[in-house]
């Protein structure tokens, strides 16, 4: 008797490190629910499902014996079957909430029973005969071409993909400001008022434009704009004068009185 | 025969060779409605191509319907004959013809639909795949909460498997007999756990 | 009858079907010889050709011979019909399918929007084109200063890409649950695709 245990156990055991080292060919735990379900070569209606929760929990076992990693989704069904087992096996408490053992089992049932119904249906589909291969369309198609008229053509697949590629541009090339070729007219304007003791006569713009800012051209026009801007300021202000004496010309400016 | 028009209709015999002529020319299913619209005023044209359905019947090539389209095209008991002008097709992938078949048998479905009844999240490109072959497209989004979209077959898919309408499938009154075919939700919400975190939770249990 | 041979051949109604169905298919006309081989042994190729040519001489479909070949072709007095088939068919380009999606899923959209979507100005002839293809149309004026003109799309864009309302578009986050949007660019990529030359050329084509 006890030998009869070990060699089912064990028999049980080779069967499912065969199908362990098939991992891959399952299709989540609901696929390999199934294909285990089959084991037991009975309707999928009168399936034992704390059987079957015990063979895939064997399978579980199998696999992190044989150290093979398994997608978090059978980890989180193997603690689901657990929990399922447990509702069926135990007396069911009054005071605890939600639905029956039986009735999460009664749905597990019927999702496989789906699938398999999904399976069967999906390969009767694909043996029907085809176009293109079992019976076949027009081989010469008379388009004649008198009158020529251009037709534009464009799938919905492709208008939802132009739609994704904008928008993929607009995430992933956000509107970036590079801060570090900017200076701000809060600079400039500290500079200047920094600097307007020394602006007894007029002098170029240009020569108060910061050591730093003076080489790199997108820094430069940065720096000279915020500078200019910074010296209308202190025009408005009454401490500062302007000219630029032709278009296009130097911007020259000198401390007021 | 009440509406009088400015041109009389060709004759019946004559609207049948005109349809004839026309879908012979096209590689691709017609519908009703462009047929009409290429033959004269007046034409009766679901009369015409019930006739040469007929006159088709146990011909060589017959007149197929899919959806409300029309085509000719070769009779399947002789595709033996036919290896020639067959073209190779890429081998649809398990995932591919999962998520065909349950759009087909559950339309109009939800990404999240497909998933709960697969067990596993559709993979990427599926769907893309699915739609470039133009078998499914999408439908209405559901009315429930986060509006989800939904996938439906399209008539060259029904061509293609030549169905002449979605109610042809396979094992569909079976199945919706059995049914398989409800939309049963889940008792609790125990099973939350599993979802994928991208999927929209609203669309889980409609 | 005379020749007796090991496999019995089709029955004559059966060879007419065959032949029938292969001229249909092919997309070339085919030589005697070469239905000949195609057909199971002891099939009587000339005669299932005459009886067949006769069986359409007075259909909208006629099988013609040139030189020892056959072909179905349109009868001559038909092929008026076909003139309405001659399309050449041409992809959108890039600006114009960008900018229709951008009508699609903004509507009402102004041409200032489009543009700060796109990143790009929006040409005239993009415009043009999209509302002669009847795909978008002028919406209401927009009450904000300047009062510009919107877009929207029309129901002949509806119709030809399968919606039945442009909000059954899917989202981004569905665009990207279906794979449409796998193809992030890296901020490297980014640069080069703004001097990809195919976007300059589909941008001047306009």
């Amino acid at each position: 008797m006890a030998d009869e245990q070990l060699i089912r156990e064990r028999d049980e055991r080779l069967a499912a490190e065969a199908l362990v080292i098939d991992v891959d060919g399952f299709e989540g735990p609901l696929d390999l629910l199934l294909t285990l379900s089959r084991t037991q070569k009975v309707d999928l209606r009168k399936i034992s499902m704390v059987a079957l929760a015990d063979q895939y929990l064997r399978f579980v076992e199998a696999a992190k014996r044989l150290r093979i990693e398994l997608a978090a989704d059978y980890l989180v069904m193997a603690a689901w079957l657990a929990f399922l087992k447990s509702r069926l096996l135990l007396p069911a408490d009054p005071a605890e909430d939600g639905p029956s053992g039986e009735e999460l089992a009664a749905h597990l049932a019927y999702q496989l029973q789906r699938l398999e119904a999904m399976r069967k249906a999906a390969a009767k589909l694909m043996a029907r005969d085809q176009l293109g291969r079992d019976f076949l369309a027009r081989g010469l198609t008379e388009d004649v071409s008198m009158k020529r008229r251009v037709k534009y053509e464009a799938s919905l697949v492709e208008l939802m993909r132009a739609y994704a590629g904008v928008k993929t541009r607009d995430d992933f090339e956000p509107l970036h400001f590079k801060r570090d070729a900017i200076y701000t007219m809060e600079q400039a304007l500290e500079r200047m008022k920094g600097l307007i003791g020394t602006m007894l006569n007029w002098s170029d713009l240009e020569e108060y434009l910061p050591e730093a800012w003076r080489l790199d051209p997108k820094k430069r026009r940065s720096a000279t704009a915020s500078t200019f801007a910074a010296s209308l300021e202190l025009v408005k202000a009454g401490t500062l004068e302007i000219r630029q004496v032709e278009s296009f010309g130097r911007i020259e400016f000198k401390r007021r009185g | 025969m009440s509406t009088e028009t400015l041109f009389q209709a060709p004759p019946i015999e004559e609207q049948q060779r005109m349809v004839e002529a026309i879908l012979f020319a096209s590689s691709k299913a017609l519908s009703t409605a462009a047929l009409t619209a290429r033959l004269p005023h007046g034409c009766d044209v679901p009369a015409a191509l019930r006739a040469l359905r007929q006159r088709y019947a146990d011909r060589g090539v017959q007149l197929v319907r899919s959806g409300d389209e029309w085509a000719f095209r070769t009779a399947a008991d002789l595709s033996f004959l036919m290896q020639k002008e067959v073209v190779e097709t890429r081998k649809l992938s398990r995932a591919a013809i999962e998520t065909l078949a349950i759009v087909a048998y559950h339309e109009p479905v939800t990404r999240a639909e497909i998933e709960e009844i697969r067990g596993v999240s559709v993979s990427r490109g599926t769907v893309d795949l699915l739609m470039e072959l133009d078998w499914i497209k999408l439908g209405r989004r559901r009315q429930t909460p986060g509006r989800p979209v939904t996938f439906t077959t399209t008539a060259a898919f029904l061509a293609h498997f030549g169905l002449e309408t979605a109610r042809d499938l396979p094992d569909l009154k079976e199945l919706r007999a059995a049914g398989l075919l409800d939309n049963r939700p889940s008792p609790g919400d125990l099973r939350e756990g599993e979802q994928d975190p991208n999927r929209n939770q609203d669309d889980m249990f409609e």
